[in-house]
């Protein structure tokens, strides 16, 4: 990144929110290491060690690192296949994660998975799902269950903008809000579903509004602030805690990248202009020109903060690079379990 | 051990297993309220609430995601399909959620779930109500497939698949809910994976399951009668299926019939028929030959649909084909 | 029915529409066609002549009346199972759907569709669907069809308001909208899908608003009263045949059977006295009361306007009974079809 | 003729068809703006226009739907599937809608329709974007179900396709897009329902389809090799299924292979060595062997992902095993 550049252009957040500077400091290191992390992927994509689809979070790093942040450790989160950013701001190793994507044994899913199904039962991350929509009702199961155990924990749904054209969308938030589930469905509003542009596949644009035809409290928030974003999913998950109700929270954002590894960056359906200028608002460089301009990190700070995130993304590679096959014989293992009840 | 319907038997195994594990709970379209489509809930929500009897809008593919979200965590859903024509729609969440999801997550993730409900044709209810998916959920790796064709298999398998810690597709019929037969009482499980040897004799094999075990059994009778004694290998479970079992049997008849009440073209008969002669090539003395429904949706007019079901004469006709019998 | 105690508990119906006498003699015509068909086909259910399921549509005939008689004779009309009133609404010949009822050659799907499945091609009845919002979409289709040939056709979409919970239903709602498809999407709220009340299966019960989601024009109306329906689809078709826009239009009527034959009148979901309430409503009498009212009908008129029907009803009867099963080789045709283009 | 690659002449096909019935549209997620995920549609946005060629919301059963609707008041929809993988979102309007619509109206309503898309595995997409599901939609009658593994045939048979009145389910591969073959130009039909014998032998006979013909035709070449040589049998179609060519095939070698992509269980070669046994009972000089998929979800590692699909060593073992030589 051409940082004073950026700077520059760069309209700087705001700190009116309820975090400390400790907290602000691990925001924007959540969302360094998501950066450095899938700079890494890309490398990996060209050079063969990556495969099959490869979705980037790149430019959306303030709605994981924001939204995870006002949760609790024992609360779900459920997301889609672009869900690197996520899964590394919940805390899953970067070892596990690389070597995942590498098809490498010590892979969070055994290489199972790959880049599109993430997942890691001690942090409540429940995937990595690769039809669209198909998770939504899953995440309307684990509130079901959390209330039907009784607990205060709630579920954190990530989907992009297109799941809200989709049935499975529709059919999860009536049952959710009809039986008062304790979830956020958080929908990264990034513009695009692929190749197809908001206002070409939904109907009405200001997409939260959907909630209404389900009687669910609803919102949109700046999705390359990531103060913002913490603050707007605290008070969904407020409502999901302690009233059981569901919210359906926007978070407009952005994809810098293509759509997968597969697909050009700009692309024939939106222009090299466009992306330019969404580009101006890196969540990361609002987040550091806000703490800069508060007196919380410098220019030194942040190159240390950046080689900290880099050493961790290499040993990330390093572990992933050395990492053995899974073994032939795990084909036929995790098929079904052994066990009953 | 009392005489019950399969119905009651399917009853039965549900209230036990709420009683004993309150993980399990029930979920579907008139489950609870209206005691069942068929009656197969009936009385559970009021015995166990509507936390545990939960009646869903119609929405096959959300309430069967719901259903898989909560086996992520924990809870042991039983998902009822009112029929599985209707689960067509619920289909991606069975097949790429939760036949998928201990593979993709490298084991983490377990899906304790039933998914079950009336499969086939019932009487006179046409194209879009009357089809068997035996075969298609078969094919899928991830799941098992059940399909109990007496009350006490019924209650059984139904145990069994509840406590299993794998997705269970389970298969029951409308036309088999009436049926009567002696249901053990209390604690009663009967293995998944393993085939029952209904009836025993040595001149043919008829390989059959669930609703078609009736037929198979009537057949065997009437070929009784000219002399022919038949093994019935009731499958029971359809995936993983009992290979042994049949193949036991065909190395004593060296014939095979398989029975099914789903279409011809990559049907359960086919997968039968395979095998058997993958592994009696040498035991067998004729083609395996298969009955099924006829390859055509299932008409309304009662004597169409009556000419498209397989039925005990089509079975006996495939019986004495196979023993070099004249027709009749 | 008895008539003259319903009267006078039947509040009746307003005539200040546009309709002539005339016509609504003739809607008058068409419910009491209907009322007496379904009557009979109640007995010959008892007495195993139709076979399968069998959705009488006994209290709602003002809808199927009233909606049809706002389009054209080259509009298409697509709908549910519950389809014998709609289509006896439409002109399809009594003789064609008793026959078909009763599983003969000379039914209108020559035997093969039965009481959920009823076709007719020359009057662009297009069934007759059993998956609960599975011909949404369809309707959708048509529309799309409509628009992509340049006609100025309307296809009117009958349906349950169970319906408005499945995802087929928004999946089409959405891309109606979005493609400006001339379709009124019109719901039969009958307060029950089977035996699950409205209430207990959407999280909002002004269904309409559902279509606020994908910016269509909506509405409600009082099903029980024919002349209130049709202007009210008049309206909604006004919309698709000249600015080629969506409505969903909410028509609140009520079943005074079982869902289907195998279900009990009242059954464990609805009390009697709430069922009783509504039948006070029969749409039949709220339409011959106003018309008594202004002088268009006396007992005598209705006494003949009913022997007329049951007249037509009796030889569908006997044309069904006479019809020969349908030929065995029959099982095999209409699987698929020869031609190419 | 010209060399032109599977993905070519299919985008030569349906230009060619829009280009001759304006009836014909293709519609799905991408194929316009976009070019096509896999760049098929290449093109036509530009040439057709909006109406022709129209780009959906994220909605496989919505549009779909929309297309048996438009089929049945005389449009001719093309609507593609991403990939076959979501179209089980969908299937509900494949099986209740277009399959069935023309028999229960009595004959009243054909659905001239084609779905088509992308099936089975391509590179380390893992277990939701790899499946095959040729065996599902052979089940199923009131369907046709094609799968080409040449560009000729995707050309000639897309075209075949198009034309016909009935509902057409046509398996593309990503693998195959890119390979190249010889291709006629404009007018170039193949019949649906014939298989073609891409290779002549006398020894064994490998039936198979779509992606695996080419499989089979390098295991055809390293055979030869050692002196065995091969009828490959390419279905091209898989429902209705060209009996007799299979029938004259095992007749002659008196052995077969069936080598398909997907599951084994109820798979399309469960069919074909079922037809074989019956047909060719006397003629079998060994069980019919099968090559398929792994019994697992597509598992993403490369090294697992190898395992697991069936490929050119497995076929060439399975041919040996029939003929009884001994495995290297
Ligand atoms: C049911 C289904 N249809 C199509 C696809 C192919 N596909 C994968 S991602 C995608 C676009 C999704 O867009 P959006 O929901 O906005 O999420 P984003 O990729 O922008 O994060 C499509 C069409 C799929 N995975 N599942
Ligand atoms: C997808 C699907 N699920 C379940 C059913 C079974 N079923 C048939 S009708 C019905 C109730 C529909 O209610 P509604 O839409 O309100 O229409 P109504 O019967 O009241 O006219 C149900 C659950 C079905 N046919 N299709
Ligand atoms: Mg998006
Ligand atoms: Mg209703």
């Amino acid at each position: 990144m051409a940082q004073a550049k950026a700077r520059r252009k760069t309209e700087a957040g705001s700190l009116s929110d309820d975090t400390t500077a400790a907290e602000r400091h691990g925001l924007l290191r959540s969302m360094l290491l998501q950066r450095r992390f899938e700079e890494r992927c890309a490398e990996a994509y060209a050079l063969g060690k990556i495969g099959g689809f490869c979705h980037l979070y790149i430019g959306q790093e303030a709605v994981g690192a924001g939204a995870i942040a006002a949760i609790r450790s024992d609360d779900y989160i459920i997301t889609t296949y672009r869900d690197h950013g996520q899964a590394l701001a919940r805390g899953m190793s970067p070892r596990s994660i690389m070597a995942e994507l590498f098809g490498r044994a010590d892979g969070c899913a055994r290489g199972k998975g790959g880049s599109m199904h993430l997942f890691d039962r001690s942090l409540n991350f429940l995937g990595g799902h690769g039809i669209v929509g198909g998770h939504v009702p899953l995440a309307a199961g684990i509130g079901f269950a959390i209330k039907y155990r009784g607990g205060d924990q709630v579920c954190l749904c990530f989907m992009g903008e297109s799941v809200v054209n989709t049935g499975a969308f529709h059919e999860a938030l009536n049952m959710a809000s009809l039986w008062k589930l304790p979830v956020v469905f958080l929908i990264e509003n990034n513009r695009y579903g692929m190749g197809t542009a908001l206002e070409r596949a939904s109907s009405i644009h200001d997409i939260y509004l959907r909630a209404a035809s389900y009687d669910m409290p609803r919102a949109f928030v700046d999705g390359q602030d990531v103060l913002a974003v913490r603050t707007a999913t605290l008070e969904a998950v407020r409502r999901a805690r302690s009233e059981s109700v569901p919210t359906l929270l926007e978070v407009r954002t952005y994809r810098f990248m293509g759509h997968s590894m597969s697909d050009a960056v700009a692309g024939t359906y939106r222009s090299k202009a466009e992306l330019e200028e969404y580009m101006k608002r890196d969540p990361i460089m609002v987040l550091r020109m806000a703490m800069q301009d508060a007196g919380e990190i410098d220019d030194p700070g942040m190159a240390r903060l950046d080689e900290e995130v880099k050493a961790i993304v290499q040993d990330a590679w390093d572990f992933a690079d050395a990492s053995p096959e899974p073994p032939l014989e795990s084909l036929f293992e995790d098929v079904l379990v052994e066990t009953t009840t | 051990m009392a005489v019950a319907t399969y119905r009651d038997a399917l009853n039965q195994a549900l209230k036990e297993e709420m009683q004993r594990d309150d993980r399990v709970f029930l979920m579907g379209e008139e489950v609870g309220v209206y005691q069942g489509a068929y009656k197969v809930s009936k009385g559970l929500l009021q015995e166990f609430g509507e936390m545990r009897v939960v009646d869903t809008p119609i929405t096959e593919l959300g309430f069967a995601g719901i259903g898989v979200g909560a086996a992520m965590v924990g809870l042991r859903p039983v998902i009822e399909f009112m029929t599985w024509n209707f689960a067509l729609l619920a289909i991606d969440q069975v097949v790429n959620a939760a036949a998928k999801l201990l593979y993709m997550s490298g084991g983490q993730f377990p899906i304790p779930i039933v998914f079950r409900g009336p499969n086939g044709a019932a009487l006179q209810l046409s194209a879009q109500h009357s089809q068997a998916f035996d075969a298609w959920l078969a094919h899928i790796p991830g799941l098992k497939v059940v399909s109990p064709g007496t009350p006490a298999d019924a209650k059984g398998l139904l145990k069994s698949a509840i406590r299993d810690d794998n997705p269970v597709v389970f298969f029951e019929g409308e036309m088999l809910y009436n049926t009567k037969g002696d249901v053990p009482d209390g604690e009663y499980l009967t293995p998944i994976g393993q085939a029952d040897l209904k009836r025993e004799g040595d001149h043919c094999t008829i390989v059959t399951y669930g609703k078609s075990v009736l037929l198979a059994m009537q057949a065997a009778d009437q070929l009784a009668k000219d002399g022919i004694r038949v093994d019935v290998v009731d499958l029971r479970t359809v995936r993983p299926m009992d290979v042994n079992a049949i193949s036991a049997s065909v190395r004593k008849t060296n014939r095979a019939v398989v029975l099914e009440e789903g279409w011809e073209v990559c049907g359960v008969g086919a997968q039968v028929a395979d095998l058997i002669q993958r592994e009696c090539f040498d035991d067998l003395d004729a083609p395996v030959l298969r009955v099924h429904q006829a390859d055509v949706p299932m008409p309304y007019a009662r004597n169409l649909e009556r000419a498209a079901k397989p039925d005990v004469p089509k079975t006996i006709a495939a019986v004495r084909k196979v023993m070099y019998l004249e027709e009749r």
